[in-house]
């Protein structure tokens, strides 16, 4: 029972940060929500008793694809429906 | 009016795809005789491998992870090729402000016992979960946060592809030598230990520590040419 | 009880692969944004692997590793093949993710913008 | 025979991987061994065609583990033939491109070649092998060559273009993979010829379902009509001799794995009329679009694919006329489609958005090129003493056998409507003044004998056409009746079996 309320508990917060990464107009928080995915995605499929493939995804889908998206914002626009360069990102630090 | 075209188009997409996959049934066997039978139960009879999915990477279907790692390789050389400049004016690396004294202090403890746990994965590929890909991109994400931590901290290009290219050659020769005693192409031609020990299953570790390399140095050389990107 | 519960499990996994599949197609067809559309291609990537993973779960299968205590455990070991594949498509995935990063910053260098709507100065 | 057909596809990864190396010793090697590599692929799959029409198909077990357990290749007739032509196009491709890489510098060039390799060897992996993930492999392999070697230029539309690709490209992926999960959990089996053999078992409604995924993944690579969005502008945004090879190999691979998906795996009754209905379409929508270009590179890309169109209406008919007149139509279409694009990229060879009336009065300038252009314009019409009629009569007479009179109506109507745009083109070249501002560019010794090669074969195909009909009955009989490549791939699985 508890490994049911758990699946279901961790397919809603996978599909809640789908819907946030969609939605999201600020690319650096939408990129995040992607790695949240990944990281509910390996929790599953070491439920799925997948041991390897959780490593591959856990290895992959979190860390190296969340580093070349936030590389690749680094080096074009943080903001979705922005034109102008990115020095908006320290702007937005200070 | 275009969104609603697509909101309709990934309805009926959805309706096919659930109906197909609720028929289809979950967690029973649906099929009698498979090929994974044959596969478990090859993998401790002939190969002596405790990790099945290692043993179908890298023996049963070896030849997708020769395709597979040659994905790799054509995804880093792409990137360099699309990423190209001038050699003289190679951006400094785009991160935006020095790494704060806790990352630099905290990654250089970090870096060795993430590199070690790099190669453990990937040594160990035939008997606990992991491999070459995972264990490659363990230690790819150390040096990562190297890069990250040390403006100054750089990897040579030039060790890189040497690693990169020597993996990817000892892999195809290692296949080519299958050939020898009447084999096939990647076949298994090293005697295979016990169960369960380090040096089993003949040659299937060598690959999966080959493929481990060629994964870290190629991974490393992509974040490498995206990291100094600043234009 | 049990198998009641375990159709439960059935519907909400594959409910949510086919979701993830259907979120991340719209995103990558109605964003207007390049790097949306790159993380729409992603989502997709994401809920075909669970399919594809969920299609080999085996009801009380263990993982297909035959460690020390488990020799004979493979009447009740879970379906080896899916996850086989599922590993090397996670990895081609990202490869292409890799390359369509690297297009969108090549075209940001000359539009200066990411705007899809802008860059179309290719017509059918 | 020199090797088996796995060297096919090990050769050009192991020189793949050698050439980043080896381009730090001397930078000349990095030019001559994709070269050599593919002159040995095209020697080696030639004698081991010659060797399959005697005695039977290859079957190439892979790792020790036979079919329906590991992986295997399969060089029949009809695979051997389609990689025959690959590895030759592939070879033409580099001896054009061999000094036209000069005046970029080391780094691109090196890269441009190991993406031409790697197009070659896994356009012929897609051909040979005989596991549908595999193929998937393959598929990507290709896939990723093709997005870099279209964004190769660095102008303004390259990368577009190439995102565009890959944007359908993933999208094919997602649906491949849907398609193989699908067959998998239904079949236990990812072994072609195995699937062909139970797919009797399966639920109908999954097979058509699997089919449609399958369809849809291989149709945008083989170009059907609603999918080839993103042809046109990678044929006309990536460099010259990368169009010749994208029409000749890239497609060709995308058509096979269509057929033998249709013909072999499933048993659908309606698949072969939706492929009839699918290359009308295709073929009516681009040539009508061809008319209507200005560009030349766009012109040919939309003719390529209307080529594409007419291939598939070949196989669609079904019988076994209608598949030995597509495969006709494919090594036609392999051989004079390259020679336009090879010819075209040097007639408009400076200008930056190659207009065709930029290439009026060029007949006195280049005079070789010229000659082998209006050559290859009058063959894919299908004027009678070239090698583009044979394929054209076979398809008219196996959709005459078949009495379908609206398709040979349709098939020559499309064929005035090339005459129109080829023979507009061709009289431009004649018969206009050149303007002032057009610099002809005089092309080298290889990229002439290259195109030189190409005329010549379209000669003697023209005028001694059973130089080439045995082999093709021979490979359309081999697709035809798949008991036979199922009993082929099985029986080897039974005796290798310890």
């Amino acid at each position: 029972m508890i490994y049911l309320i758990l699946v279901f508990f961790l397919l809603l917060l996978m599909l809640g940060a789908a819907v946030y990464a969609i939605v999201q107009k600020d690319l650096l928080y939408a990129v995040i929500a992607t790695g949240v995915i990944s990281l509910v995605l390996t929790a599953l499929f070491y439920m799925l008793q997948a041991p390897d493939v959780a490593l591959t995804e856990a290895a992959i889908g979190v860390a190296l694809t969340t580093i070349i998206f936030i590389i690749t914002i680094r080096n074009t626009v943080r903001h979705e429906d922005d034109y102008n360069k990115k020095d908006d990102l320290k702007s937005a630090i200070e | 009016m275009k969104k609603f075209i697509v909101i309709l188009m990934l309805a009926v997409l959805g309706y096919y795809l659930g109906t197909t996959f609720y028929s289809l049934g979950f967690g029973d066997a649906r099929f009698e005789h498979g090929v994974k039978d044959y596969y478990l139960e090859n993998t401790v009879s002939q190969l002596n491998v405790a990790n099945t999915i290692t043993s179908i990477i890298v023996s049963f279907r070896g030849f997708d992870t020769l395709g597979e790692v040659t994905v790799l390789f054509l995804a880093a050389t792409a990137l360099g090729g699309i990423l190209y400049k001038k050699r003289h004016h190679i951006g400094d690396r785009s991160v935006l402000f020095p790494a704060s004294s806790i990352v630099r202090s905290g990654s250089k403890l970090l870096f060795p016992a993430v590199i070690l746990l790099g190669v453990y994965v990937f040594i160990h590929g035939h008997l606990s979960p992991g491999g070459g890909f995972q264990g490659g991109t363990i230690v790819a994400t150390g040096f990562l946060l190297m890069l990250l931590a040390y403006q100054d901290f750089t990897v040579s290009h030039h060790i890189l592809s040497f690693v990169e290219s020597f993996a990817g050659i000892f892999f195809v020769a290692i296949g080519l030598l299958g050939f020898i005693n009447g084999g096939t192409f990647l076949q298994n031609f090293m005697p295979v230990g016990t169960l369960n020990d380090l040096f089993s299953g003949g040659v299937i570790p060598i690959i999966y520590i080959l493929v481990g390399f060629k994964v870290a140095a190629e991974l490393t050389g992509l974040i490498y040419t995206v990291l100094n990107e600043k234009d | 009880m049990k198998h009641e519960l375990f159709e439960i499990l059935q519907f909400g996994i594959y409910s949510a692969s086919i979701l993830l599949i259907l979120i991340g197609l719209y995103a990558a067809l109605t964003k207007r944004s390049l790097i949306k559309i790159v993380i729409g291609l992603s989502i997709i990537d994401a809920g075909i692997h669970l399919l594809l993973v969920a299609i080999g779960y085996i009801n009380m299968g263990t993982a297909p590793i035959f460690s020390p205590g488990y020799e004979d455990a493979a009447a009740t070991m879970v379906d080896p093949v899916p996850q086989a594949l599922v590993l090397t498509a996670i990895v081609i995935g990202f490869a292409v993710t890799a390359v369509a990063l690297s297009l969108v910053i090549r075209l940001y260098r000359h539009h200066h913008t990411l705007e899809i709507d802008e860059i179309k100065n290719l017509k059918w | 025979m020199v090797g088996t057909p796995v060297l096919l596809i090990a050769i050009p990864l192991l020189a793949a991987f050698l050439i980043p190396l080896l381009g730090m010793l001397w930078k000349e090697l990095v030019r001559i061994i994709p070269g050599i590599v593919l002159a040995y692929m095209m020697i080696l799959s030639a004698s081991l065609l010659y060797y399959v029409l005697e005695n039977g198909p290859i079957i190439e077990v892979l790792g020790g583990w036979s079919p329906p357990m590991g992986i295997n290749l399969v060089f029949s007739p009809l695979t051997g033939f389609l990689t025959t032509i690959m590895t030759f196009l592939g070879f033409i491709v580099w001896l054009y491109s061999y000094r036209f890489k000069r005046n970029v510098d080391f780094e691109p060039a090196k890269k441009y070649f190991i993406f031409l390799m790697m197009l070659v060897a896994g356009a012929v992996g897609i051909v040979l092998t005989g596991d549908i993930f595999n193929q998937f492999v393959f598929i990507e392999i290709v896939g990723i060559s093709a997005y870099a070697l279209t964004a190769f230029y660095t102008g303004r539309n390259s990368a577009e273009a190439s995102f565009k690709y890959l944007l359908m490209g993933s999208l094919s992926a997602s649906a491949l993979l849907i398609a193989i999960a699908i067959v998998y959990s239904q079949l236990g089996t990812l072994n072609m010829a195995e699937i062909a053999s139970k797919v009797h078992l399966m639920d109908p409604t999954f097979k058509v379902i699997a089919m449609i995924f399958f369809i849809v993944g291989i149709g945008i690579e083989a170009e059907m009509f609603p999918l080839n969005g993103w042809a046109p502008d990678a044929y006309t945004e990536a460099p010259g001799p990368i169009g010749a090879a994208f029409a000749g190999i890239l497609v060709k691979a995308g058509i096979y794995a269509m057929v033998r998906m249709i013909f072999t795996l499933f048993d659908v009754p309606g698949a072969v009329d939706f492929l009839l209905a699918i290359g009308l379409v295709t073929l009516i929508i681009a040539e009508t679009a061809a008319v209507k270009q200005d560009r030349l590179k766009r012109m040919l890309a939309y003719s390529s694919i209307g080529q594409m169109g007419l291939v598939m209406v070949a196989f669609g008919i079904g019988t076994l006329e209608g598949v030995y007149a597509a495969l006709f139509l494919m090594l036609n279409h392999a051989i004079i489609k390259p020679l336009l694009f090879l010819s075209g990229s040097y007639l408009v060879f400076n200008s930056k958005d190659k207009y065709i009336n930029e290439v009026n009065g060029l007949g006195k300038y280049l005079p070789i090129t010229s000659v082998l252009f209006s050559l290859g314009a009058f063959a894919i019409v299908g004027l009678p003493p070239f090698a583009g009629f044979w394929s054209k009569l076979s398809i008219l007479m196996a959709a005459a056998n078949e009495g379908m009179l609206l398709i040979i109506a349709l098939i020559l109507m499309v064929s005035v409507v090339e005459i129109v745009y080829y023979f507009r083109v061709v009289n431009r070249i004649y018969f206009f003044e050149k303007s002032k501002d057009v610099i002809p560019h005089r092309p080298r010794f290889n990229a002439l004998l290259s195109m030189i090669v190409l005329g010549v074969i379209i000669l003697v195909i023209g005028f001694y056409p059973d130089s080439v009909t045995g082999i093709i009955h021979k490979a359309s009989e081999d697709l035809m009746n798949t008991e036979q490549y199922i009993n082929n791939v099985l029986s080897v699985g039974k005796s290798l079996t310890k």
